[in-house]
């Protein structure tokens, strides 16, 4: 009937799974998320111009910039609300590590944006002319590169948590970090283009989300700690 | 080893005693280092030749070159007392952070901007995006945010914290602008100085760059003391009015 | 036994209370009192090991509780004016989501139980966000329903009657009476000097910081 | 010593008072402003790839999108701040017409933004390589501009207010509202470019931000009553 | 007289109250009764305007108060939880935001005398973001100083003693004795039986709704 059970990943998982019934509940979700990163992409391709060579020129940096820009807002306002609704006190009295919780946090955040990109890359790529050749390519670095602007992003909501005028602080704490994933991640995927060797943007990207793996649940576990004491 | 270290930072962790030995320091550190910046300069600016490519053009290096390295090593220097801050809890790692902070700041804008005009004349424009520039922009703003989020608090220890935490998460910026230009090529110039097979620069060149960099390393280790010293003032100030309050609460 | 040691708190730059000597009845009821910021939300937060002591030391049979703080906050149970419940989620999800958080996990049926003890359990598929006030407090104050189930010594509670009307205060004071007959201790703060007649603990912090400056 | 004035300008004067001190208190908020916008477009420049030719392509569309994107979050943020805090409550029980208070709360968004552009303006000239030329151009569309972008995201964050995850909703509902902006925009900036005539594209930014700033008031403040009577 | 003519209102997809018929004393005050949930909240927002009566209608001087809404907002003072404070300024400059959003401008010394009425001003310069609740809730109380300078007739309060503290509740009673005695209205919701012993009219929602079921 009822049992306690503070194994971590009973934790990890019903922390995914209150997440996803926050954000996730339905098919309009899926539509909204979808919709998002769909319309910062339509607003560049008709700042550009749509011409299909400029396209050619700017659809990965688009799609990257769009990925980046759809993760890091919701995943700020998640943990503001959860900071402001006490819900990260009531966390503080769990005897399960924080670091666990937030991992878990950044998981959901990446799976919440990847599932609909995965369904809504087929567009995607048409819109913006990409060649077959390149949709594997470009599929795996946005997922490994979205898992790492995931947990980039929660390092920056957790280290403005409490500030004031934080939403203003965010992109000049975060964005430095972010730009790595973004150089190798386009740089993969230009390499493709260009019929050149992406293997060494390919590993970087995936070292620098190794370390944010491991890294970012416990920077953000201290900087909600701070929070919580203020 | 862990324990000596320890030892050596209580014992300058004590505020007074901080205070005598930078008081001591503080003078010679003034003027040696104007010395070498002025010599530096009469060198740098007169006595040494033209580059047979750039023409006096080649003169900016003397300052962009000290500045890039002063604003990458102070970063450095900023994370490494960020640790000490974070893990011992001293509040004086904190002080010294506070301080180093903007000077870095100044010296990565100074490289900006010495570089922009070294720009203009060499490649014919303010600005390129390569990676070196990149890099170097990129660690401005990383002492920007550490300076924004110090302050975005109500209370300082928190913003402290915060800060911390950061800018010991953006040391992986300066292998980046160290290697940018080994690994991609770039517009700017590769290494010629700190490099594995020993510099690779005209004598004449490398006697008022030494100059200006120690110059300029020593001149900004005199105003990290004088910040630090006027921080702690600061601190005493509201140490004092804390007391008051205390009186006024009773 | 709880024992405020010498506690000194500041936020900010104001001393919130320096030198604070109390000693809590455990097990018992323990009313916090005072008047509006005089501290007594910064002091359950403290004891709640939230927010870091300055100076001094909150000890717990014997032992400084800030050193051992996975076992402690294991013992206790939170609920200030924030409530710490998701607008998005219903009342059972929450309560669920919290019960998982703390790592236990309990049947459907037992969570109704729980729900039912302050009359909710109508509420159950309602989402926070339209919840009323008096409701929102209730979501919060159901989770002291399972300390019967799991091991919680304490209840940290920050003004809880707020808000509730009189059915459910009575409720509530039943539900503070079987805990303390469980040998809980309860620390509250509230402002109603009329709301308990059970033999109580009294902290105010007012007087001990008039005997202080004296 | 004290008196009861309600004429329109009184109030518009002591709106745009509060939102300055709520977001534009110190120096720092400034510094934080222009960073943002910065940032965002170093984001693209550097997902884009730093090639001159590439720059000039993209140049005009990067600083307009950056735009977009640093002022609607922030506009919605306040909006939504303050509906949970009851400001808007409040403000229902004033005399004065709600439209007065919500075109106040534009216009000091716009100002939010337009004056740490107009600082930081020669920044970007250098760094988008922007000929100088064009400059008078580019400031004065994008002034117009901006004030039609916080009419828009005023709708748009008033249309999401007291919405479950309004948040995801916005962009679906502002940027459609917001091309046509953009694409005037950028369409002067371009003519300007391929030295041809921006006139007939600026008379079309200028009318459609006049049409905003008389409609955009009265619908927000429709969409406040309406969320205000949930 | 202030009448609520056969007033129904629906939430979302649920009935709040159907056929609420009730008069309320004006000048006078009135006390709005109920259990969590009852819809006390929901009433006072009707009668603030706030929300849409679905059919019938509230009836001030013998005239339908939604068809002059501009006049009516004007002589009412709103304050529930939500206390309508930003957190990112002072007390003083809230307080000072809400006068000129009001229409009305003040001196600063007539602000810090009302910031005095309820022992504010020593708080005067603390942001909100770090004042305690109940410091909260009488910087949002405050405002009713200004029903005597300005032609304010209604006080429409949504649980205002909660988290206010003894002294200042004696203080916000002494508001409402001085109100009353200016021939003002006041209309609010309190779980707290006791609070007042003034001559009151309650309006109990439980009851009423009870009476409709019969
Ligand atoms: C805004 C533009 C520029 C920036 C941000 C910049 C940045 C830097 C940095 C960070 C370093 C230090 C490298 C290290 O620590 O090893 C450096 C060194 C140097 N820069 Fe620049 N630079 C810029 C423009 C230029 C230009 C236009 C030239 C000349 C054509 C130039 C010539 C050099 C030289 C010769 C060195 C010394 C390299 C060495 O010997 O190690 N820089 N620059
Ligand atoms: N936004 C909303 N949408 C739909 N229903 C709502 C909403 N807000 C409240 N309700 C419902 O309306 C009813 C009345 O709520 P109201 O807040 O008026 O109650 P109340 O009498 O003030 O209760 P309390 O004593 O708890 O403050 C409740 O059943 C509540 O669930
Ligand atoms: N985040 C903060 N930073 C600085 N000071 C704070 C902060 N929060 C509260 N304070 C101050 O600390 C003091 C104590 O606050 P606390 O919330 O503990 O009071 P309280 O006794 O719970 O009051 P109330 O009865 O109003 O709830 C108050 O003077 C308040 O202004
Ligand atoms: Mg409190
Ligand atoms: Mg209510």
């Amino acid at each position: 009937m009822t049992s306690s059970n503070s194994s971590w990943s009973f934790v990890f998982v019903t922390h995914l799974k209150r997440d996803f019934l926050i954000n996730f509940r339905s098919l309009i979700d899926l539509v909204s998320i979808i919709s998002f990163m769909f319309l910062i992409i339509i607003l560049f391709i008709l700042g550009v111009g749509p011409f299909k060579e400029k396209l050619e020129i700017i659809g990965n940096a688009i799609i990257w910039v769009g990925l980046i820009l759809s993760i890091i807002p919701s995943l700020e306002k998640t943990l503001q609300k959860d900071f402001e609704n006490g819900w990260f006190d009531q966390l503080a009295t769990s005897s399960i590590p924080l670091e666990i919780v937030l991992l878990s946090r950044s998981i959901s955040y990446w799976l919440i944006v990847m599932i609909p990109f995965l369904f809504a890359a087929p567009l995607f790529i048409i819109l913006l002319n990409i060649e077959l050749k390149a949709v594997p390519w470009l599929l795996l670095t946005m997922t490994i590169g979205s898992l790492a602007i995931s947990l980039i992003g929660l390092n920056g909501a957790s280290l403005i948590l409490g500030a004031k005028r934080g939403n203003i602080l965010l992109p000049i704490l975060i964005i430095p970090l972010v730009i790595p994933i973004l150089i190798f991640g386009v740089g993969v995927n230009e390499a493709i283009k260009m019929e050149a060797d992406p293997i060494s943007n390919l590993l970087l990207l995936v070292a620098f989300t190794l370390i944010y793996l491991v890294i970012s649940p416990f920077i953000s576990a201290l900087l909600i700690r701070i929070a919580i004491a203020r | 080893m862990l324990e000596r270290h320890s030892f050596v930072i209580n014992w300058l962790a004590n505020p007074n005693r901080f205070s005598k030995l930078t008081n001591k320091l503080q003078i010679p550190l003034l003027s040696i280092s104007t010395i070498m910046i002025l010599l530096g300069l009469y060198y740098g600016l007169f006595d040494s030749p033209k580059d047979y490519q750039q023409g006096d053009a080649v003169r900016i290096m003397y300052v962009h070159v000290p500045s890039a390295w002063l604003a990458s090593f102070l970063f450095l220097s900023l994370a490494i007392s960020c640790v000490f801050y974070l893990v011992w809890k001293h509040p004086l790692a904190d002080l010294i952070s506070n301080s180093i902070a903007p000077i870095g700041a100044v010296f990565s804008i100074l490289t900006l901007v010495t570089g922009s005009l070294w720009g203009k004349p060499m490649w014919g424009t303010w600005w390129v995006w390569d990676a070196r520039l990149t890099s170097m922009l990129i660690l401005f703003f990383f002492y920007l945010g550490y300076i924004l989020l110090s302050n975005a608090f109500e209370r300082k220890i928190d913003g402290s914290k915060s800060a911390s935490v950061l800018a010991i998460v953006g040391i992986i910026n300066l292998p980046i602008i160290k290697f940018s230009v080994d690994w991609w090529h770039t517009l700017h110039q590769p290494s010629s100085i700190l490099r594995m097979d020993g510099p690779s620069i005209d004598k004449e060149m490398l006697l008022p760059l030494t100059l200006m960099m120690v110059g300029f390393s020593l001149f900004s280790l005199f105003l990290i003391i004088i910040n630090v010293k006027t921080k702690l003032l600061e601190k005493k100030c509201e140490a004092l009015i804390l007391k008051l309050n205390l009186k006024e609460f009773s | 036994m709880l024992q405020l040691d010498s506690v000194s708190i500041n936020r900010g730059n104001s001393v919130i209370f320096s030198n604070l000597k109390a000693t809590l009845n455990t097990p018992g009821l323990n009313l916090i009192r005072g008047k509006n910021g005089s501290g007594k939300t910064t002091l359950l937060r403290t004891i709640a090991g939230f927010i870091p002591i300055e100076s001094g030391k909150v000890i717990y049979n014997r032992k400084d509780i800030t050193f051992r703080k996975n076992e402690w906050v294991k013992k206790i149970i939170y609920v200030d004016s924030h409530n710490g419940l998701s607008e998005d989620l219903t009342v059972f999800e929450n309560l669920e989501a919290w019960l998982n958080m703390k790592g236990w996990s309990s049947s459907k049926q037992k969570v109704t139980e729980a729900l039912k003890s302050l009359d909710m359990d109508k509420y159950s598929n309602i989402y926070i966000s339209k919840c009323s006030e008096g409701l929102k407090k209730r979501a919060a104050l159901v989770r002291l329903y399972f300390s019967y189930i799991f091991e919680v010594k304490f209840w940290l509670l920050d003004e809880p009657s707020n808000g509730l009307d009189q059915a459910s205060i009575l409720l509530f004071k039943k539900m503070i009476t079987n805990f303390l007959q469980q040998n809980g201790t309860i620390i509250l703060t509230t402002h109603d000097k009329n709301l308990f007649n059970e033999k109580h603990n009294v902290i105010n912090l007012d007087l001990l910081k008039e005997l202080r400056a004296k």
